[in-house]
């Protein structure tokens, strides 16, 4: 035994594999321990916030000691950041429009541009050809615009509880800096947040442990189902071989996902637990594992200590047991293991087809897909609601196939070079 | 699909070979300058073209409502969901009631004619009338209760007279007069073309395609199949007469393309391959905000559009707690809606500060309706825990037995709130009604079985409705010459309370002859005065009460266009008089942006 | 003397794993074979034979390669040739092979016919198809195999058909020498007897002029070859004429494979070379001494200290042990 | 001869067998959904009806024309009755519509697309795994590896990616759709085109998840054959290595025929996502019109003819199987 897992570590393929699959197994176990936040808590007021790390403008202002950097480049970052090149060009198109000489118009002095502007815009101006969409675009220019070279702070003002009345709190200058530090508010979502305005990374490493989970129970369904009909199957034979032989067919020329989609779609969603659907996905795939399990027990059913245990008057269950299983133990484990992947990918297309598990009790990772796609998060170009969970089922799915060629290369001599 | 399989898989064979054919033009694209392009209104193919039937799943051409589609098939009249006015379209001028309100009166347009030239008259009026009470269709159906008929006096005038109660009083004037500009005039020499052909039967009457179809409508069918849906304008349109536009309309195409799901839509209302967008296009401002893209709403900030119907959660009132309207009151402040509306509509709706919480929808019309001052007390805007709490500790209903939930009586308040599958914003939304009852002790959880299902268990009024249905999202209706009243009916009128399939509302099961009375009363009512403090006494009720709660604000439909071929659309502000409502062109008076449309590039 | 058809000398291959270790399965091994003679070679499962059958082809490919020593086949000393001039010239021509699981040999999915052809063409590219049909119907005859044989799938053939088929294969080109490695051990008895006599009928027909029979039952080869080596842990630990080795075994791995028991010929098939207690050394880091060290009852310190030779003893007569040849004798008979 | 009709006639029997079996399932399992599908259609009508009389008379037109409230076995023989005059009833989420109205108007698209794109995959993965098998080194340890990669990324984010990449960044392809926006189906050039241009990210999605798994099946085959007996026998007989190699890809070729049709069901149950994420109009787009539509009918009858799509191609593959392999000859006469 030992030596078998000696032999299985020093496989690259399994090694790597082996590596990537526990780093993510870890995450999930390690992660909830340090981060507590619930998963499906709605953390933003908005939705698709991008990755960042927030900080409280309130607290920022109201309970950080303020310092004073003195910066060059900040006035002209700010600046920049309103007005780009192309603004600039869009400005001088509409003042060309309204009539300015072109000549008195130099887009690169911002102050000068800036007063021009102020004195000719007109957001009821309706300029020949000027479409809704470029109207629009004007007015929030204008208003971005609007103290854009002012030197002087911003003042905060309170409602006085008393008297009602507005009352100035404090003047933010242009050089007042907080240490985020001291802020006392700082959430950072370094996936940003998805449809439902939750914590995208949280709620992933959640979806990936209820997919493993799914993934997991799925697999082991499908393997014991198989197991189960491989050995009676290929030690039996005769009906029962042609009895499972034909379920087994007829499960595999049905396409399993078909039958997948009309089971769950036959439970319905609101019986639809996690379980419920890895249950489903177990209990349609396991013809493949049937098929092998039964073509190995039927190379081994004939050996010379199987006759002997047969003679020696031994029950079916007891040489299935201590006869046959231990000579196919390992390729079980690599049945178990691809089934695995297969019921987390599973998952993912029943749920995005609707089908998957009830959404508010967890999240999985083909939920947060299928929100994602709901949202049309990969065309509004949101990457961060899609493209992790599709890294995440990758990963898992790949390190567990790379898991399955190298235990293949140690337990099957024929792969050997 | 009229692409035969020979061709397709003929066609494979060039595919993997891609690349070295040199296409020819054809005649059979639709010029771009040409076509206008919709999405978001027709979801699977076009069955028929048949004006009687409601069933042919054809968006474009038959969609007779409060807002009835009038691009192939015209109504009397067309109304302005944003002023809440009738204007004629087929009629000539307004319509008149007789001083008893027994007889409504209008005349047809003279210019008024078929797409096969001859005019359109009062007989086709009346005629089409009596088709849908002979062969029982859906609109008759709906109206028979209100309408005794329609006749036609002389080639020009009709008059509906209304089927009047026991005491010889119109019984809902209302609904009579939404008649004129919800239901569509179909030419009488085409129906009887279509009797003869169906022999009189009913069912064949309304499965028929009707591909012959005769109508008034400045556009005609021209093409349909899975994919899209296209009408042709009509250049001998009647309404080009100084009578009515003075001119066409100035796309010649209108195509309809026929997305699978929201996200195909989106994809190509970003890449111009849509015009008009009447879908729910999540984070809309993105489009010009990040991608730069020529595509505006009719607000140029959030809500961006004008919200019209309220989409609500009901209470059911024979849940154990929910029946105790301090329950009730305390999980409706509790929830936040500004999350609500954040997340579940990205902003597409008016906040309940802006627009503060009554029966009424935000338009200009509705919100008049009603006494803001007298109920500013009994509104809120949601979120609201501490009061919440408050009233919860105050009504003796606190949390006994330290397990972390109040009870009621010693028994745990613990709901299930619902929402059909799939509807993605209603469910992020109930998420949110769940979220509220952690805040202040009351157990909510979510479930969301199959639209299939749900529905089933909903319209079921006459039993008590099962477990798992202790709050429940449901619509209500959007804008329509009959409202507020019909939707205010709707949410709180008993009279659907027992009905085995209740398509209509009041779902919970709330009953109060004091509101009932009122609801019977208002379509009656014509003093302004009078109907304003009927309205406002109903809000008061039902903020009273609190039968449901509404959780956001939709418009009546989605308007996001895209400027990259089309420019004039309807925005706010944009000077039209009477304003052309931002209803993709296509419903009520909302045609009327049709005619103002100019090309970015001529 | 005759001529030798076939010499070897000091003969050493390896495997190499994936795991980049060496296992050198034949370790200097040196043998001869005349023309007209049968050489048996007899050992336990796992000490070599069947890598020293591969080997002495002088054709090598992964996992297992050339290390050391020389081949000399027919006066022609072929260590040095390109892989592709043996695979042309000696390989089914001068030395011809029959593997251990005939029953998988023939390609499932070819008539025999064609696989005859592959096999004749690759030597001789000039022959055609209907020579090659006439030489093989004819020589399926003279070993009484019907010609239809030849337009069979195998897979249609049963066992001792497709051994026997196997056979008539490998002779088709008429090898100088043949190297049969256990020919019969997947047959049944009477199947065991056919192929026995018709590997046989090849020496006495003359289709072969030399064979190399392997086995690891030791006393078959007592009705089959004229001398005998035997084999232990890639090494040759005796080699001698049948008589010498199966009754008068000198080193303790011989005379622990033979037992006592002697004829009749009966008894001699039941005993298994098995029957020694403990397995053959792991080939990867062979014991430095004796290999049987481990398994010898006469086993001595130094016998681990020593790496031994074999010793010759006159006549073709050699074994490899510590021990002198008188004192082993001694032993067996204090034994006895 | 007799060998053969064997083989056949059991084939034949047990393609009949499950074919009752799945359409058997195919009618039960979406009608066990819980609630009132006519429900649906009579929401649609009764919008802007505002008397319940009326609703009342279009819900139980639609209860009868359903017959839902027929007891099951009666629904079930009148459902096969209808079926075998290929009429497989209304569609809810469409109604009017028929199913097979419904079904005839996608399901070619899905037959173009499917069959050649998931044998080009079959043939691209097969000479990748057998080049691998072959070549070793270099080839294998970047091909395998990257083989594995792709057969493990699921249907959908395959199709999703190529979106992203050519559809929506680089713009190299449309993104939805089965021909142009602005196309009217027609026989011009122009038409052809714009269905060649459609056809390309889905083709492609379905094939590169094709190949994988494939190519790893291939390789795996060819590595077991290039050390099997016959192969170890012919070179100590001095066959050359190219006709070696002729007999080994051969013999590994025909496993992966039964592959082929053992997997067949699967790969179809992908490429639906590659539809479904391009809105390309074949069946997997109407599956899941039909599953978000509660259209049980529709569910049933997509999923009948899909499975009647790989029955058939299983049943063609395995006859194809039969009639070269020699192997199964020898096995039946036994």
């Amino acid at each position: 035994m030992k030596h078998i897992i000696g032999q299985v570590f020093r496989s690259g393929k399994f090694l790597v594999g082996f590596v990537m699959f526990m780093a993510i197994v870890l995450t999930v176990v390690i992660y909830p321990l340090f981060i507590k936040d619930e998963p499906l808590d709605i953390v933003s007021r908005g939705t698709f916030l991008p990755p960042g790390i927030y900080v409280n403008v309130y607290d920022s202002i109201e309970f950080s000691p303020r310092y004073t950097l003195i910066l060059d480049e900040a006035a002209a970052r700010r600046i920049a950041s309103k007005l780009s090149h192309e603004d600039r060009l869009a400005m001088q198109e509409w003042l060309v429009a309204m009539g300015v000489p072109p000549n008195k118009i130099d887009i690169e002095d911002t102050a000068n541009l800036l007063e021009l502007w102020e004195n000719t815009f007109d957001p009821t101006a309706r300029i020949p050809g000027m479409t809704n969409a470029d109207r629009n675009y004007y007015i929030r220019l204008n208003s971005a615009l609007d103290g854009l070279l002012a030197t002087e702070g911003a003042t905060v003002a309170a409602v006085n509880s008393e008297t009602g009345v507005l009352e100035e709190k404090d003047v933010i200058d242009q050089t007042d800096y907080v240490n985020v530090g001291e802020v006392p508010n700082i959430r950072l979502l370094p996936l940003g947040t998805d449809n439902f305005g939750r914590d995208v990374l949280t709620e992933l490493v959640k979806a990936t442990g209820v997919s493993l989970t799914i993934g997991f129970v799925a697999g082991i369904i499908a393997t014991s189902i198989g197991l189960v009909f491989g050995l009676l199957s290929g030690y039996l034979g005769g009906f029962v071989d042609d009895l499972i032989g034909f379920l087994n067919n007829l499960f595999t020329v049905i396409p399993p996902l078909m039958l997948a989609i009309l089971i769950a779609f036959s439970i319905g969603q609101d019986q639809r637990g996690a379980y419920t659907v890895a249950v489903v996905i177990g209990v349609t795939s396991w013809p493949w594992t049937s098929r092998a399990v039964r073509a190995q027990v039927i190379s081994l059913r004939n050996r010379d200590h199987v006759n002997l245990s047969k003679l020696s008057g031994h029950s079916i269950a007891y040489i299935l047991l201590t006869d046959i299983l231990p000579y196919i133990a390992s390729y079980v484990v690599m049945a178990l293991i691809l089934q695995i992947s297969q019921g987390i990918l599973t998952e993912a297309g029943l749920s995005i087809l609707g089908l998957g598990p009830r959404t508010t009790d967890v999240p999985t990772l083909g939920l947060m897909m299928s929100w994602a796609m709901i949202y049309q998060a990969p065309i509004m170009g949101i990457w961060w609601a899609y493209f992790p969970v599709i890294v995440v089922i990758a990963v898992i799915s790949f390190s567990m196939n790379l898991m399955n060629t190298g235990l293949d290369r140690v337990f099957n001599p024929a792969l050997r070079e | 699909m009229k692409l035969n399989r020979f061709t397709i898989v003929a066609l494979l064979l060039v595919m993997l070979i891609t690349g070295t054919t040199s296409p020819s033009v054809a005649q059979d694209t639709l010029p771009r300058n040409e076509t206008l392009y919709f999405n978001g209104q027709q979801w699977g193919s076009v069955v028929g073209w048949n004006p009687y039937s409601n069933s042919n799943n054809n968006a474009m051409a038959i969609a007779q409502q409060d807002n009835a589609r009038v691009l192939m098939f015209e109504t009397p009249y067309l109304y302005n969901m944003l002023d809440g006015q009738v204007y004629p379209l087929l009629a000539d001028g307004p319509y008149t009631w007789n001083d008893s309100r027994t007889e409504l009166t209008f005349s047809i347009n003279p210019a008024a004619h078929w797409s096969d030239d001859t005019p359109v008259t009062a007989e086709d009026v009346a005629y089409t009338w009596a088709t849908h009470v002979k062969y029982n269709t859906p609109t008759a159906a709906a109206n028979v209760d209100y309408i005794a008929d329609i006749v036609a006096t002389d080639p020009q005038t009709v008059v509906i007279q209304a089927k009047l109660n026991d005491a010889g009083v119109t019984v809902n004037p209302l609904l009579v007069q939404a008649y004129v500009s919800t239901n569509y005039v179909v030419q009488k020499a085409w129906t009887q073309v279509l009797e003869e052909r169906v022999g009189g039967d009913a069912t064949a009457l309304l499965a028929d395609p009707a591909e012959d179809v005769v109508a008034s409508g400045p556009y005609y069918k021209f093409f349909a199949d899975d994919s899209k849906v296209v009408l042709i304008r009509d250049d001998n349109y009647w309404g080009q007469d100084a009578s009515m536009w003075g001119k066409l309309p100035a796309p010649k195409y209108l195509a309809h393309t026929i997305f699978k799901d929201n996200a195909a839509g989106t994809t190509a209302l970003q890449a111009g391959e849509v015009d008009i967008s009447q879908q729910f296009n999540s984070n809309v401002q993105s489009f010009w905000l990040e991608n730069g893209l020529p595509i505006s709403t009719y607000l140029p900030e959030a809500p961006y559009g004008i919200g019209a119907s309220l989409p609500t959660a009901f209470f059911n009132l024979n849940s154990y707690g929910l029946d105790n309207a301090v329950v009730r009151r305390a999980i409706a402040i509790a929830v936040d809606y500004p999350t609500i509306i954040a997340n579940a509509m990205t902003n597409q709706s008016a906040t309940f500060d802006q627009v503060p919480r009554s029966l009424m929808n935000p338009t200009a019309g509705e919100q008049a309706l009603y006494d803001h001052d007298a109920v500013a007390e009994l509104q809120w805007a949601g979120n609201d825990i501490e009061t919440a709490n408050a009233i919860l500790d105050e009504a003796g209903i606190v949390d006994s037995d330290g397990d972390g939930w109040r009870e009621l009586d010693g028994q745990k308040l613990t709901y299930i709130a619902t929402c059909p599958n799939g509807w993605s914003d209603w469910q992020a939304a109930i998420e949110v009604v769940a979220a509220a009852g952690k805040e202040i002790g009351i157990d909510i959880t979510t479930n969301f079985p199959e639209w299939s299902v749900y529905q089933t268990v909903v319209t079921k009024s006459d039993a008590p409705l099962p477990e798992g249905y202790d709050i429940f999202m449901m619509w209500s209706d959007g804008a329509g010459p009959t409202q507020p009243w019909s939707r205010i009916r709707k949410m709180l009128s008993s009279e659907f309370n027992g009905m085995t399939s209740n398509w209509n509302g009041n779902w919970g099961g709330y009953s109060n002859p004091a509101a009932d009375e009122l609801i019977q009363a208002i379509p009656q009512e014509t003093d302004p005065a009078a109907l304003k403090e009927m309205y406002t006494e109903l809000v008061r009720i039902y903020l009273t009460d609190i039968p449901s709660f509404t959780l956001m604000y939709r418009p009546q439909s989605f308007h996001t266009v895209n400027e990259s071929v089309w420019t004039n659309f309807p925005f706010d502000g944009d000077g039209t008089n009477p304003p052309v409502p931002p209803l993709d062109l296509m419903d009520g008076w909302s045609v009327a942006g049709l005619y103002n449309l100019v090309l970015v590039n001529p | 003397m005759s001529r030798v058809l076939l010499e070897v000398n000091e003969l050493t291959t390896n495997y190499i794993t994936r795991f980049r270790e060496n296992v050198y399965a034949v370790d200097h091994v040196s043998l001869k074979v005349e023309e007209g003679r049968s050489l048996g070679i007899a050992g336990e499962s796992g000490c070599g034979k069947s890598t020293l059958a591969l080997s002495l082809m002088g054709y090598y490919f992964a996992p297992l390669h050339y290390s050391g020593g020389e081949i000399i086949v027919d006066g022609q000393n072929i260590t040095g040739m390109a892989p592709d001039d043996v695979r042309k010239t000696i390989l089914g021509n001068e030395i011809s092979y029959i593997p251990q699981a005939a029953m998988n040999a023939l390609n499932p999915t070819q008539k025999v016919i064609h696989f005859i052809e592959d096999v004749i063409q690759a030597h001789h590219p000039e022959t055609t198809k209907k020579e090659i049909y006439e030489l093989a119907s004819e020589r399926f005859e003279l070993l009484g195999l019907s010609p239809k044989v030849l337009q069979k799938y195998s897979v249609e053939l049963s066992g001792g058909m497709k051994q026997r088929t196997v056979i008539a294969t490998s002779v088709i080109l008429s090898p100088k020498v043949l190297i049969a490695d256990e020919p019969s051990s997947a047959l049944d008895v009477t199947s065991q007897k056919m192929v026995i006599k018709m590997v046989m009928d090849l020496m006495e027909k003359g289709i072969i002029k030399a064979l190399i029979f392997i086995t690891h039952e030791l006393p078959l080869l007592y009705h089959v070859t004229d001398d005998i080596m035997v084999m232990y842990a890639g090494q040759i630990v005796e080699k001698g004429t049948v008589d010498e080795v199966i009754f008068d075994p000198i080193h303790p791995y011989s005379k622990a494979l033979m037992g006592s028991i002697i004829v009749p010929e009966a008894g001699l098939r039941d005993v298994k070379l098995t029957a020694i207690p403990g397995t053959p050394p792991n080939l990867k880091k062979p014991p430095s001494g004796c290999r049987f060290a481990d398994r010898c009852k006469f086993v001595m310190p130094e016998c681990r200290a020593v790496s031994v030779n074999l010793r010759d003893i006159g006549e073709g007569r050699a074994y490899r042990c510590i021990i002198p040849e008188e004192d082993l004798r001694k032993a067996y008979k204090n034994e006895g | 001869m007799k060998a053969y009709r064997n083989y056949y006639l059991k084939k034949i029997v047990w393609f009949v067998i499950t074919l009752q079996c799945a359409f058997i399932l195919n009618f039960i399992l979406p009608r066990m959904m819980p609630g009132d599908p006519v429900a649906g259609i009579v929401a649609r009508m009764a919008q802007g009806m505002s008397n319940a009389t009326g609703v009342q008379a279009v819900y139980e037109q639609y209860t009868e024309l359903f017959g839902t409230d027929k007891p099951m076995l009666e629904q079930f023989i009148i459902y096969v009755r209808n079926v075998f005059h290929g009429d497989f009833g209304y569609s809810i989420s469409q109604y009017p519509r028929t199913v097979a109205d419904v079904i005839k108007s996608s399901i070619w698209w899905t037959v173009a697309l499917q069959f050649p794109a998931i044998i080009v995959g079959w043939i691209l993965g097969n000479t990748l795994g057998a080049l691998s098998a072959y070549l070793r080194k270099g080839f294998d340890n970047v091909l395998l590896p990257i083989s594995i990669f792709f057969s493990n990324l699921p249907a959908f984010a395959m199709a999703i990616i190529l979106l992203v990449i050519f559809g929506v960044s680089l713009k190299w392809a449309p993104t939805s759709g089965g021909y142009g926006f602005d196309m009217i189906p027609n026989n011009s050039w122009e038409f052809v085109w714009s269905v060649i241009v459609h056809y390309q990210l889905p083709f492609w999605a379905i094939v590169l998840i094709t190949i994988g798994g494939q190519a790893i099946g291939m390789r795996s085959m060819a590595i077991y054959e290039l050390n099997a007996d016959y192969v170890k026998y012919a070179r100590f007989l001095g066959v050359k290595d190219r006709k070696i190699i002729m007999y080994v890809f051969r013999n590994a070729m025909l496993p992966q025929i039964t592959g082929l049709a053992q997997s067949i069901g699967t790969m179809v149950g992908g490429a639906l996502f590659a539809e479904i994420i391009f809105s390309y109009p074949g069946l997997g787009s109407t599956i899941l019109t039909a599953v978000r539509g509660g259209d049980y009918p529709l569910i049933s009858a997509t999923t009948l003819i899909i499975t009647i799509m790989s029955l058939v191609a299983f049943f063609v593959l395995e006859i194809l199987y039969g009639l070269i392999d020699p192997r199964i000859k020898a096995a039946q006469s036994e």
